[in-house]
């Protein structure tokens, strides 16, 4: 799975038997993508969907998964990780909010060592249309193009999107990091896949307050980028008060740190245009 | 969550970080008899107390009352006084400055130190500051507290109190997942000894569920954002005139800040998260009611939540709360047609594109 | 370290693990009333005690003080019993095993669980064993529970208690470094339980610094062995002729091969480290000479320990302990000419080829 | 430092003032390692034999120190050892003995995830005549030649590689890799750079009871093993009762595992001459 998904990507579904896996895994089957097993302890021979049911990822392995969606609730995010880990799961994908960051620091840094990709907490997941969604992003809003996204957010990537293809552009991929302070995939880490992607054009990336992953992504687009490959952001946050958390946990102005005007300032200087509202976004692509 | 002062130092205590011996009192009448002489600190979250005349000191046995009744009830900035610590005087020889916090950037706890206490971390220059990011997977090791006395230029016996001092932060760090532990200034007393004058522990509130011990009110917050908190939303307080109600906190981001670009300020923050249930719309509207708007806007990208949904939610709660403002609605995604029917049906109409409801619900505050 | 099984149930109990009501005794008026049927267990750190006669039963009061007397001081196979353990008879409905090790060739902590428990896990056919190596940069996490309650087909309760036993016993085995806490049988009972119903415990010899609470004698020891370990010797008790002194562990375990193969049997493996002290040559000397060899042999290969250095202390201890028996002498190595020429001059002969000095001094115990 | 060591092989020593850390500095230093750096807390600034000593492995890096010797107590050994993970140290051999295994453990795993070479603990370190030596072997026993020796013991190891050279041979590489249950590297690890050294053209493997090191290094030379190059072992303890750790706390034969029969057994089936005494090494090699 050189590039997070794609057609060999076979999907187990840790907490399957929930509200919430049980109904993505039916949506991520109608996308098309390999939902091969679901995980829920004494569960072990049932069918959930027409998906085979295990006891463990480690008995679920025998259908040839090679990644995981976690949505079992915040307390046992760690553990189900530590088990895909030990499985040998290869992309981990977290869909729960609320997970403690101190969990997410431990299971980022042990899938870190490992070679394995950790996608979230806490964001929408990954698409490629016509290839393969893990994830909860809604299946009606992608066509096959050359735009790709990443995003901090998760419905405000739908909008996006939505306009993206609306406007008669397409995509190669949509990410969702997440809106934690600490999660798996960082901007650098989609860039980088984003500029060696052939398919990929044009690239979309949406940003919030909080942190400097941003400002980090801007150097990469100088000192690396593909001047071929056009780079939109849009950055949410710019009329928040300091020291509030806007529904993200990451998401929050710390002594100065994190504002959007550090962030678009460091988009403009990368000469990323910035778009003022979502709806901009696809008229910057062209 | 942030603690206390008082609590911070509860905690130091039980991992045996030295703290000035010290009692919290919230009335005249729990004063206890004067043997020293004694700080007495208003606690409140605000930095800078001390500035703001939220600290007194009482070197005799006549200047405790007074200060502790020109204490509590004051109002501090925002702050009112409920509770004061009243803590032994220490015999300050100097200040260093010590925490662990998280560093973002490096997904890692990073450990800074300094010899320049006592002041803003952030007036410190760059020389005078040590900082060392940690490897979670291996922890904390001795090495860590040798390197950072080193900088600090402790001999040996300050070295061993500040290593232990350093490793006993790092374990209610790791323990009370903290988002922050800071002591500022952590001081050298006359007789060499190594002591927290304060605390500042941010706690991650997602972690609250295993630190069933710690149960404060954020005092940050409002009467409103904390009723509202307890029922699920996320939501803020904001001193515009529109109140919002959208889905997916990025795109309630959005909403907020293409209305302050169209000068139009938003009243709060809220979120209506990914669950698919009209109950939850029609107390959002409950919530974001209370907070007294001008005008609503409702701006909806249905996934998860569908837009039939949301608007059967609208209805209900026009009926229900009998809502007087002026409401704009936007609705788009998944079951938009069927959601702007039911809006229809009942007399509301629903713009698709966010941008026209923006600039229609901003027109209402103008003409106000 | 073995600890004994009263010793491993009394670290059981401190991390909850449930093992049977019961105390210790090492004679018979510290005996407590009979209040229900008990089993009285030898003190020994012998596999299949049970089968040896090391374990009884009393069911009813009157056969109490009989089975005590039988035991206490009997001896079993090699061991004498100091003490007894008088525990709750369990109403055994099933037996399991468990156990938690070190997997030398996965360089990782095993967990070893079976259904088939209370015989010797050798004899316990693959397909009955759940084996399963822990990453120790993961540490234990509640999934291992599972999957072992999964392979043993427990029910969701039966489950609840084994996972938490599995947690426990790891974190025993982490906390006391130990090399293997297992637990055969583990019993359930008529009332739905899961109860140790034995315990054996090793402890890394290394780490018991760190574990001063455990201070056992290690009763597979000689009295000489003992002695010798306290004085920091690697020593083992042998059953030939030859006293043996060498330097490297290697070195002198090859040295018993060689001699073995030359059919001239080792009274003992003793290792002079790596330190280069006569003092410790001529303690070693006193170690070996206790053992009343017919013949010994000093073989050094010279390094950090040098050869001059030995040679010293071989004159010395000759002069001191009177030394009749032949001895044998190889030297090679850093500073072998010198310490070759130390010996000649007190008239001593030494070899320089190891092989040489073997056929030597099998010679002796052949002629004798 | 593909090698272990090499030319550009720059030695820190972790407890550079103690008596062991002090004097085998000395022995490198005569033999032609390049020790650049010693490390002794509450030293800073000293010089010790003409090393310049650091407070911490950090500070001992502007050295361009790559690789370390730690010789500290026990007790401190884990600690020494995170300290050189954390700076950045390449290789890192433990000469302390003692070591409580627990603690290997963890070292072993947290160099093995971040590619970090561990040899040891309670090993005789690694030399490679002419060119670099860490460790505490003898200086006087080593010639240049093509013979690679790898061992579980250290003065057997002196033993054997002075026969060697005695007979006429010389060695390209000897590693000790330790004496205890647990260690850095194993027979499998040496063997892979043994048969990649295009100098090496005889391997001397001296193995011991306890553990299956032997048999898997035996399985290996059948499975991938270049026959050019022809393999020696010698095998201690052939004479030890079960159950008695023979001085190392790894030579131990427990539950039937790790006797001298079983290896003495597999190496024959690989192709390996086995030695019945040290001195017979050398013939064999022939």
């Amino acid at each position: 799975m050189g590039y997070i998904v794609d057609e060999n990507t076979k999907v187990v579904v840790q907490g399957i038997t929930g509200h919430q896996g049980s109904f993505h895994a039916g949506e991520m089957i109608k996308f098309g993508t390999k939902v091969v097993a679901g995980v829920s302890p004494g569960k072990k021979g049932t069918q959930h969907n027409g998906i085979p049911v295990f006891d463990s990822v480690m008995d679920a392995m025998s259908t040839g998964a090679n990644a995981t969606m976690i949505s079992v609730p915040a307390p046992y995010v760690k553990d189900a990780a530590y088990e895909a880990i030990d499985a040998g799961i290869k992309l981990i994908y977290i869909l729960t909010e609320h997970v403690p960051f101190h969990d997410t620091l431990e299971i980022f840094h042990q899938t870190n060592v490992r070679g394995i990709r950790l996608l979230g907490p806490n964001g929408p997941g990954v698409t490629r249309p016509g290839v393969c969604k893990i994830g909860i992003m809604p299946n009606q809003i992608f066509r096959k193009g050359d735009v790709a996204v990443a995003s901090r957010s998760g419905t405000l990537t739908y909008e996006i999107v939505n306009a993206i293809t609306q406007s008669g552009f397409g995509e190669t991929t949509v990410i969702g990091l997440g809106g934690d302070p600490v999660v798996g995939m960082t901007f650098i880490d989609v860039l980088k896949l984003f500029y060696e992607d052939p398919e990929t054009r044009r690239i979309v990336l949406v940003g919030e307050i909080g942190g400097n992953n941003e400002e980090k992504a801007a150097r990469y687009i100088i000192e690396h980028g593909d001047k071929r490959k056009k780079v939109v952001a849009y950055i949410t946050g710019r009329s928040a008060p300091k020291g509030k958390r806007m529904g993200h946990a990451g998401a929050i102005i710390e002594r100065g740190v994190g504002t959007a005007e550090s962030k678009i300032k460091a988009f403009t200087e990368a000469g990323v245009k910035v778009a003022d509202y979502p709806d901009d976004v696809p008229g910057l692509l062209k | 969550m942030n603690l206390y002062e008082y609590q911070g130092k509860q905690l130091f205590s039980r991992y045996n970080i030295p703290v000035p011996g010290g009692y919290v009192v919230d009335s005249i009448d729990k004063l206890k008899k004067f043997e020293h002489p004694v700080v007495v600190k208003s606690q409140i979250l605000l930095g800078g107390r001390g500035k703001s005349g939220g600290i007194k000191f009482a070197r005799k046995p006549e200047e405790l009352v007074p200060a502790v009744k020109d204490l509590l009830g004051a109002k501090i900035r925002d702050y009112t006084v409920k509770q004061l610590l009243i803590e032994e005087m220490l015999d300050i020889k100097k200040e260093f400055y010590i925490s662990i916090a998280l560093n973002r950037t490096e997904r890692k706890p990073v450990i800074i130190t300094s010899p320049s206490g006592g002041v803003e971390i952030e007036t410190v220059p760059d020389d005078k500051i040590f900082r060392k990011n940690l490897d979670p997977l291996l922890g904390y090791s001795a090495f860590l507290g040798k390197e950072a006395s080193s900088f600090m230029g402790f001999d040996r016996d300050l070295s061993a109190q500040f290593s232990k001092i350093l490793q006993q932060m790092y374990a209610l760090f790791i323990e009370y997942d903290c988002e922050l532990v800071e002591v500022n200034p952590l001081v050298l007393t006359g007789d060499g000894k190594l002591v927290a004058a304060d605390s500042k522990v941010v706690v991650d509130n997602d972690s609250l569920f295993r630190h069933k011990d710690l149960n404060n009110e954020d005092p940050e917050k409002t009467p409103l954002e904390r009723e509202a908190n307890e029922k699920g939303y996320s939501f803020v307080e904001l001193d515009g005139k529109i109140g919002v109600i959208a889905n997916g906190a990025g795109l309630t981001m959005a909403t907020l800040d293409a209305l302050t670009l169209h000068n139009g300020k938003p009243r709060n923050f809220l979120d209506l998260g990914g669950t698919d249930s009209t109950e939850i719309v029609v107390n959002a509207f409950d919530l974001v009611l209370k907070a007294k708007p001008t005008a609503i806007l409702v701006n909806i990208f249905g996934g998860v939540t569908k837009c039939d949904t949301v608007a059967a939610g609208i209805v209900e709660a026009k009926k229900t709360y009998n809502i007087k403002q002026p409401m704009v609605v936007r609705l788009s995604g998944v079951r938009e047609d069927e959601g702007r029917k039911i809006l229809t049906d009942n007399g509301i109409d629903a713009f698709s594109e966010m941008m026209k409801a923006i600039e229609k619900v901003v027109s209402y505050v103008k003409v106000n």
